[in-house]
């Protein structure tokens, strides 16, 4: 029955497409009824934030079949640099003798790699390589125990006499950008040392290189504040004080959308032309796509850092977006996970499957609350006037708990039942 | 005759096992040699250290006069070495044509940037290799199932496919590791008509590691037969046949 | 009564029918032999006889019970043993530990086997403390016969068990199947290398599209004009 | 003499100690990863979760152990070691079984195994709230206070019951397991498995048994990891997901197969994370005169700080990923 | 009714800390309905929200739907310095709605560009530093080293106390940070105990790593005292850890023992069913009461000139009100009188910036039970 109707259609008429958006669009909807336009308009800036984010996983996983594991180092990275360019000028570092200071110890630290890197091409001076490794990693350890010396007064200094070394005072978008840049870059070496074995030890590795970027922002207060946390930081565009929460978030909302529209465009294209067509191989067989001249690793690590790239742009309107930035507020389940669902929901390998998964779930997730809650104390308050049964004191609490479990649920089912997604990849082969 | 290959005292060694013995060879340019050999004697091993995919030991390669030694898989691909695979290698999720269309090196639109910036260079580009395409497709007889998945082709028509990757762009060399293994002998005849068409009109120069006798002594010449990773012997089916130490490793009483 | 009788088999992948229909008998003394074009369903028949493929209709007998659909594991506790197309041994397991998986369910007579598959193969003995990994591919072959004979099997299928065989060791492999037969062990193999095979056949079938298209004798099919052409290579 | 106690105090037992809980919990995932072929993340919950279980029934019957001279938590662990093993085995067969029946790609498990972690997290705060607890109910932990007969130690070795208990079974564990792989029938089948499932079907082997062996041993190993961890310190919701990233790399840095690759690396892991927090000040002071007087020696001198210990175990991974991608054992890389 | 929000961290770092603050608020909440609800007997209603202590974003997430959906006229919270300041920054402040937090006790709150906006009933933990370190010189006690949960309150906690213990002339010899909520701490510890001083100060929570640390450090024997901060003063810890071991520690804690305000809150909260000494539950009761008094005052559930009323009601002069005086502080507001609120905390005048003097009381673990030994003086 359903599967005439569904037959009457031409074959490429975008049905799914059509229904999902409808779905997303009648959340969406919900939500600004139900929570009021500021409120949901804030919650479409975050998604929209997270559809960046989302987008670059699913350049990654959907694209290329890497699976990163540690968005969150990429966001955090991103809002790092937003931080770091928006926030004003702090003349208390500024006006003293530290920058110089500062900078000195830089020098230092640069002299130090290059000595590193020097001893360990010894070897071509005629060393032998098992003295050259001991030596370098001698060398190494030495120079890595100066350079901290040399830095750890200064830092303590700038903690002490000026909190932190303070932002650049420029517009928040030079910092997104850089943030992009930055991510790339450090996903570049991961994806150097990771890529070329096979994939879980790159889900296990970027797990890893995560939690060493939120243990250095976190704790170095010198350049983050550390724990103290960063706020406010600045707008690209006019903030709530001057025109009230709906306009400014409406605005804000502009600008990522046309981001959003952009990159959705750029990806198109990519994947449509014979780029897309080169990656889907690779994915498909490695070392056949590498008999017939494709730069395999080099394709791969193009995939990654260009994810890498999206993510920290996303990370980056995000923190700006929330106004603070909290090093130890990067968490691995809003971040990592909660990213990861809405690609495998939304369909990786799909761009506005993805786009509308991060909407979906984002509205799925903060709804989540208020309706855990809600459900939690409804059953306490049946269950207390029939059995007499007491509500422990904790309920919120353990009602909360419920949403991890319910984000861990949906990534099992949908991969159990849906393993592509509300919208699988589209693979348009070419029709000859 | 020029030789285009030339293998020059290369050895390699698995943990303690010596599987490439100092071995050195020649392909002549424009010929179709065979290798022959018992099973273990290196023939695969010799193959993937030629084609990049396995580093040897010591020794030096030379493709035409210039050290390919310490290429990859894809440079000595930018090279005009092209090689298929004993097992079928395809990308098993695109299409016949699609697994023929990825194969053109340096394509604009693989490029990400040019993808962005000159989409109507990429666009015409990509008509062109796909007209290349198709016409492959009709000389490999694959027409009929050019927008199937590659991967629900039958054993046969992938190896197919293999051999018509190598012309999607202009080879000089051409591996072929056991294209006959596993293939229907009726299709086999195919495969080989293929083989001698190419070798006649596009001039490629073709290495054939084979079991099969049949086609063997129809196409090859010479043979060569490895042994414990060395050359056994050089020379025409004929006396490759009649030599008594090759009919002892290698034919037995199958003679 | 045959040792193994299958009528009318349909199956395949997911759905999808492979096999349309596919009849075959095999007796103690028989070495039965599948040729057939890339694709007809050869090796698909062989897993749907041993439970690794989905039969939808149809029935498979041995010795005149039903087996249809039966776990391979069960199978082979009923006398029955299989060499796949690929992936035939344990790599990182040694020689010996692969005989010895071979007799699993039967490990009384591990020691009596090993000398016996031995004395088959003596290049194994040489090797039995090595990885099977590391061998040449007719060493391989030897690995993966000697496996399936640990359980003293009544049936043995077989599926190209002398593809990428030098001549040497592909008339070695023809030898030992004619020896094991003798030995009173039923056969059914697929191979390409149809000529030496039906060569040696009491029976033959050729598959097509999933179809039988001729079932006779080995030596009938061989010199058949028209089997020779379309399906033997002229 | 005091600096030597301090040494061992702080750099050889703990390093033991960290090491022996790497050891143990690399050896589970070591199992599963070579058997079932994916990264099991969830193992980490496993072992809260058998903690969790032990915990449970040291409460019901509190004291118990008494009566066989040991603490009751390890009187409980066989039966913590069963229930994890039951959910071991229902979490397979709810979500991996079906998937890997689907021939889905290992890595795709990986992140089933992910969504597992964030349910049973989930589960684990929800009915058993979030605080920390002390395993020990009603009872104390046994403390060792080793006094060195030498009279300028001042300073007594220390070491606790469970750390006794936690090295031992670490070490029978381990020799156990490889025995048990390389000489015991069902052992050989699960390496067989490893290797090629289908041709172990072929060969008469139940793969779902193997399977169901698999998850005992990898639930009763993670209940024991995660039993001794808590006894040694305290029991909290996400005290093994901390673990994840030491475990992952002691099993991989060991070798992904190996259970004596397990220990190797675990014991890497652990005592690199105590070498390189460790104060090397406190050994260069009894011999200060060696040096000329200028020199002086900092307060501290460690490598680095405690709070980027977790960045030594991702440390030590990516070297040994790079020199030697198959572990120190030369595991598989499947 | 009128909706006074609360936002807690009810999962995450201190999600074991947050229902007995929750339980505090709701207690203000319960006798003011009890006693006639607010304005002409509208209920006293409290939506929450989960601010999860750690993430900025879910913060003023929550706090926005606080102020733009759920319409609250004021907030009492949130809990954790970050997520007040997030929630602040971002939704309160420009908003207009005012926060009176019982719990975030870092400095950053103080300078807080907050329009007057925001309040907090928990003194600044650079008042505690202060008097923890001349507590610890008043006992002759001249070299500590300590380790500080590493958050905004460890961490503010440490370097104020470090600052002031130095210029009185101790020696703070070490003070490393540690994680929350990991299962070892041995690797800190043996970086303390390396300098051989035998005092150890843990500037973290009861619950979490403060008894681990505690426990770990009592097990490597190489310290023989122990000193506390308010997160560490709870007698979750003697259960936790053992009579044994905490006997004879030390520590400091926000409190104002002379009030009778605070005995009427405990004698309250036992009955209410929940511990009356649990950090920061009964400021977490005063932070509700103000805000209903305020907006008592304020004679509307309006936002506006909230913030002046929070003042007015809580400060001198005028006619004091205890916990639970409801009806009375009603009686008088109605009648025009003036009011000054003097709660279970503390008699909150707030200064200037919306904080309080505080109050600090040194406490003792004596035979397994905590001691109140009286207000650190300097
Ligand atoms: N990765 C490896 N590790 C150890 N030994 C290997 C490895 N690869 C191949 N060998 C050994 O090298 C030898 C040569 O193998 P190779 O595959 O080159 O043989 P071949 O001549 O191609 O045989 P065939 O005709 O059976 O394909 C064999 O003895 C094999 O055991
Ligand atoms: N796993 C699979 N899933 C789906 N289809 C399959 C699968 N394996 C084989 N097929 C299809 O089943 C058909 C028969 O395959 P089978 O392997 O039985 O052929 P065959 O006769 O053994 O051929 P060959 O001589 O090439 O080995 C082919 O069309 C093939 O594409
Ligand atoms: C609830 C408390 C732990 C909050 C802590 N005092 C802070 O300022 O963050
Ligand atoms: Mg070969
Ligand atoms: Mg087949």
């Amino acid at each position: 029955m359903l599967a005439n109707i569904l037959n009457k259609f031409p074959e490429n008429f975008p049905l799914r497409e059509l229904v999902v958006a409808g779905l997303v669009f009648l959340a969406v909807l919900l939500v600004l009824i139900s929570q009021g336009s500021a409120y949901g308009v804030r919650m479409l800036v975050e998604a929209s934030c997270y559809a960046i984010i989302a987008l670059g996983l699913t350049i990654q996983w959907g694209y290329g079949g890497q699976f990163n594991a540690g968005v969150m180092g990429f966001v955090a990275l991103g809002g790092f640099c937003a931080m770091l360019f928006s926030v004003p000028v702090n003349d208390a570092f500024w006006s003293t003798d530290l920058p110089g200071e500062l900078g000195r110890a830089f020098v230092w630290l640069i002299a130090g790699v290059l000595l590193v890197v020097a001893v360990s091409q010894l070897h071509r001076f005629g060393l032998s390589k098992r003295l050259r490794t001991v030596l370098t990693i001698i060398v190494a350890l030495i120079t890595w125990m100066v350079v901290k010396s040399v830095f750890a007064p200064v830092t303590s200094a700038i903690e002490n006499q000026a909190g932190f070394i303070g932002g650049l005072g420029l517009p928040a978008w030079i910092g997104w950008l850089v943030g992009g840049l930055l991510a790339g870059l450090v996903g570049y070496f991961i994806g150097h040392i990771c890529l070329g074995l096979r994939s879980d030890y790159l889900a296990i590795a970027t797990l890893g290189i995560a939690e060493i970027i939120k243990a250095f922002l976190k704790n170095e207060d010198w350049l983050t504040r550390g724990t103290a946390t960063v706020s406010p930081l600045p707008w690209p565009t006019p903030g709530p004080a001057e025109l009230g929460f709906v306009l400014s978030r409406s605005i804000y909302l502009a600008v990522t959308a046309v981001m959003i529209v952009a990159i959705f465009f750029l990806l198109q294209r990519a994947y449509h032309a014979p780029w897309g067509r080169m990656i889907r191989a690779i994915r498909d067989n490695e070392i056949a796509a590498q008999a017939m001249g494709k730069d395999v690793n080099k394709r791969r690590l193009e995939v990654f850092v260009f994810g890498c790239v999206l993510i920290g742009i996303g990370g980056g309107a995000l923190t700006t977006f929330n106004g603070i930035f909290d090093a130890q507020g990067y968490l691995p389940l809003n971040h990592t996970f909660l990213v990861l669902v809405m690609v495998i929901l939304g369909g990786p390998g799909n761009n506005l499957g993805t786009i509308l998964g991060a909407l979906l779930v984002y509205i799925i997730w903060v709804m989540s609350e208020p309706l855990a809650l809600y459900v939690m104390h409804l059953y306490a308050d049946v269950a207390g006037s029939l059995f007499g049964w007491e509500a422990p004191a904790n309920l919120s609490s353990r009602a909360l708990q419920a949403r991890v479990f319910v984000i861990g649920l949906l990534i099992t089912l949908v991969l159990r039942y849906a393993p592509k997604g509300l919208m699988p990849e589209k693979l348009t082969h070419e029709k000859g | 005759m020029n030789p285009i290959i030339e293998v020059k005292n290369v050895s390699k060694a698995f943990g303690g096992l010596q599987v490439i013995n100092n071995c050195s060879i020649e392909v002549a340019k424009g010929s179709i040699t065979g290798m022959i050999g018992p099973n273990g004697a290196g023939k695969s091993t010799l193959f993937n250290i030629i084609a990049g995919t396995l580093p040897e030991d010591s020794g030096q390669i030379l493709m035409d006069g210039e050290d390919i030694t310490h290429d990859t898989p894809d440079q000595l691909f930018h090279k005009g070495l092209l090689r298929t695979f004993q097992i079928a290698h395809e990308f098993s999720h695109m299409t016949a044509l699609e697994n023929l269309m990825m194969v053109p090196p340096d394509q604009e639109g693989e490029n990400l940037f040019s993808t962005w910036l000159k989409p109507s260079l990429v666009r015409e580009q990509d008509a062109e290799v796909r007209r290349k395409a198709l016409e492959v497709l009709d000389f490999i007889n694959l027409s009929h199932v050019k927008n199937e998945l590659a991967g629900n082709l039958s054993g046969g028509q992938k190896k197919l496919l293999e051999l018509g990757r190598t012309m999607m762009t202009d080879a000089r060399v051409v591996l072929l590791d056991e294209v006959a293994a596993g293939v229907n002998r009726t299709l086999l005849g195919d495969l080989v008509s293929n083989i001698e068409r190419l070798n006649r009109e596009l001039g490629y120069t073709f290495l054939v590691i084979e079991h099969d006798m049949d086609m063997i002594a129809r196409l090859c010449d010479p043979v060569i037969v490895l042994a414990q990773g060395q050359v056994m012997m050089q020379g025409t089916i004929e006396q490759v046949r009649n030599n008594p130490e090759v009919v002892e490793a290698y034919f037995g009483n199958a003679l | 009564m045959s040792l193994l009788n299958a009528t009318q088999v349909q199956g395949g992948y997911g759905g999808m029918n492979i096999l349309k229909g596919v009849d075959m008998a095999i007796d103690k003394e028989d070495i039965g032999v599948i040729v057939g074009p890339n694709g007809a369903g050869k090796s698909t028949m062989l897993k749907a006889i041993f439970g690794l493929v989905q039969v939808t209709d149809g029935d498979i007998l041995l010795r005149g019970e039903s087996i249809r659909n039966r776990q391979p594991n069960e199978l082979v506790h009923l006398g029955m043993g299989f060499i796949p197309q690929e992936k035939n041994i344990f790599p990182s397991m040694t020689v010996e530990e692969n005989l010895e998986m071979g007799a699993y369910i039967k490990p009384r007579t591990t020691a009596r086997m090993l000398e016996k598959i031995y004395s088959f193969f003596p290049d194994l003995k040489q090797k039995r403390k090595q990885p099977s990994g590391e061998l040449s591919g007719g060493q391989r072959q030897m690995v993966a016969m000697g496996r399936a004979l640990m359980t003293e099997p009544t049936l043995l299928l077989l599926d190209e068990p002398t593809a990428g065989l030098s001549p040497l060791y592909m008339q070695e492999i023809f030898d030992r199947i004619v020896e094991i037969n003798k030995a009173g062990v039923g056969i059914l193999m697929v191979e390409q290398n149809a000529k030496q095979a039906l060569a040696i056949a009491t029976k033959g079938f050729v598959l097509a599209s999933g179809q039988n298209l001729f079932t006779d004798t080995g030596e009938k099919l061989l010199n058949d004009p028209d089997v020779a052409k379309s399906f033997l290579g002229g | 003499m005091n600096e030597l106690v301090f040494f061992i105090n702080n750099v050889v037992i703990s390093g033991t100690v960290a090491g022996s809980i790497y050891a143990i919990g690399a050896i589970g995932i070591t199992l599963v990863f070579s058997i079932m072929r994916f990264a099991h993340f969830a193992h980490a919950d496993l072992m809260t979760f058998g903690a969790l279980m032990v915990l449970m029934f040291t409460s019901l019957f509190p004291g118990s152990g008494a009566l066989l001279g040991i603490p009751t938590p390890l009187l409980m662990l066989p039966l913590g070691m069963a229930m994890t093993a039951f959910l071991a085995i229902g979490i397979d067969r709810t979500f991996y079984k079906p998937m890997r029946e689907h021939g889905v790609k290992p890595i795709v498990i990986v992140i089933a195994s992910l969504g597992v972690t964030l349910m049973l997290q989930g589960l684990i705060r929800l009915f058993a709230g979030t605080g920390s607890r002390s395993m020990y109910v009603g009872e104390s932990k046994g403390i060792y206070r080793l006094e060195l007969p030498f009279e300028l130690a001042s300073r007594p070795i220390v070491i606790t019951e469970p750390q006794i208990t936690l090295i031992l079974f670490t070490l029978v564990a381990v020799i156990g397991l490889h025995l048990f792989m390389h000489r015991t029938r069902t052992g050989k089948a699960m390496r067989a498995m490893s290797d090629n499932p289908d041709l172990a079907r072929v060969s008469g082997i139940n793969t779902d048994k193997v399977v169901m062996v698999t998850w005992i041993l990898a639930g009763c190993l993670a209940a024991a990891a995660g039993t001794f961890l808590s006894m040694d310190v305290s029991l909290t919701p996400d005290l093994s997901f901390h673990l994840l990233l030491p475990i992952f790399a002691a099993a991989i840095v060991g070798g992904v197969g190996h259970p004596y690759g397990a220990i190797a690396g675990g014991f890497l892991v652990g005592f690199a994370e105590t070498l390189s927090v460790f104060n090397w000040a406190v050994l260069l002071r009894p011999i200060r005169h060696w040096f000329p007087e200028w020199v002086e020696i900092p307060r501290t001198l460690a490598l680095v700080g405690t709070e980027y210990k977790i960045v030594v175990p991702f440390f030590i991974l990516v070297v040994v990923l790079v020199w030697r991608p198959t572990g120190i054992f030369k595991g598989k890389v499947i | 009714d009128v909706k006074i929000g609360f936002l807690g961290g009810f999962t995450g770092p201190i999600e074991s800390m947050t229902p007995a603050i929750h339980a505090g608020a709701q207690l203000a909440q319960s006798h003011i309905n009890a006693q006639g609800g607010l304005l002409n007997g509208r209920q006293f209603v409290m939506p929450t929200g989960d601010t999860t202590c750690a993430d900025a974003s879910a913060a003023s997430n929550a706090a926005d739907r606080m102020v733009n959906t759920e319409r609250v006229t004021a907030i009492v919270g949130a809990l954790c310095t970050g997520a007040t300041i997030a929630s602040a920054n971002n939704a309160a402040i420009p908003a207009g709605v005012v926060m009176i937090s019982p719990a975030s006790t870092a400095p950053a709150v103080t300078t807080l560009n907050d329009n007057d906006l925001v309040f907090r009933t928990v003194p600044s933990d650079a008042f505690q530093g202060q008097a923890l370190a001349h507590l610890l010189i008043s006992k002759g006690i001249k070299e500590v080293v300590g380790t500080y949960v590493n958050n905004d309150y460890g961490r503010g906690l440490a370097d104020q106390f470090r600052r002031t213990y130095t210029a009185l002339g101790g020696e703070a010899v070490e003070i490393v940070a540690h994680e929350d909520n990991r299962a070892d701490y041995r690797s800190e510890l043996g970086a303390l105990s390396a300098h051989g001083v035998d005092t150890l100060i843990i500037f973290a929570y009861a619950d979490s790593s403060g008894q681990t640390v505690l426990r770990q450090a009592h097990e490597s024997g190489a310290f023989s005292r122990y000193v506390g901060v308010d997160g560490m003063a709870s007698e979750n810890l003697v259960r936790a850890v053992g009579a044994r071991v905490v006997e004879g520690m030390i520590a400091t804690r926000p409190g104002s023992p002379k009030l009778p305000g605070a005995d009427i809150f405990a004698a309250e909260a036992r009955k209410a069913g929940f511990d009356p000494s649990a950090v920061f539950s009964a400021q977490a009761y005063d932070a509700a009461f103000i805000l209903a008094l305020a907006v008592e005052k304020n004679g509307s559930d309006a936002r506006q000139g909230l913030s002046q009323a929070v003042r007015a009601v809580s400060s001198a002069p005028g006619e004091v009100i205890l916990p639970g005086e409801w009806e009375k502080a009603k009686r008088l507001i109605a009648a025009g009188k003036d009011i000054n609120y003097e709660g279970a905390a503390g008699s909150h005048e707030f200064d200037a910036n919306g904080d309080i003097q505080g109050v600090v009381v040194e406490i003792a673990f004596e035979n397994g039970r905590l001691v109140t030994k009286g207000e650190v003086k300097f």
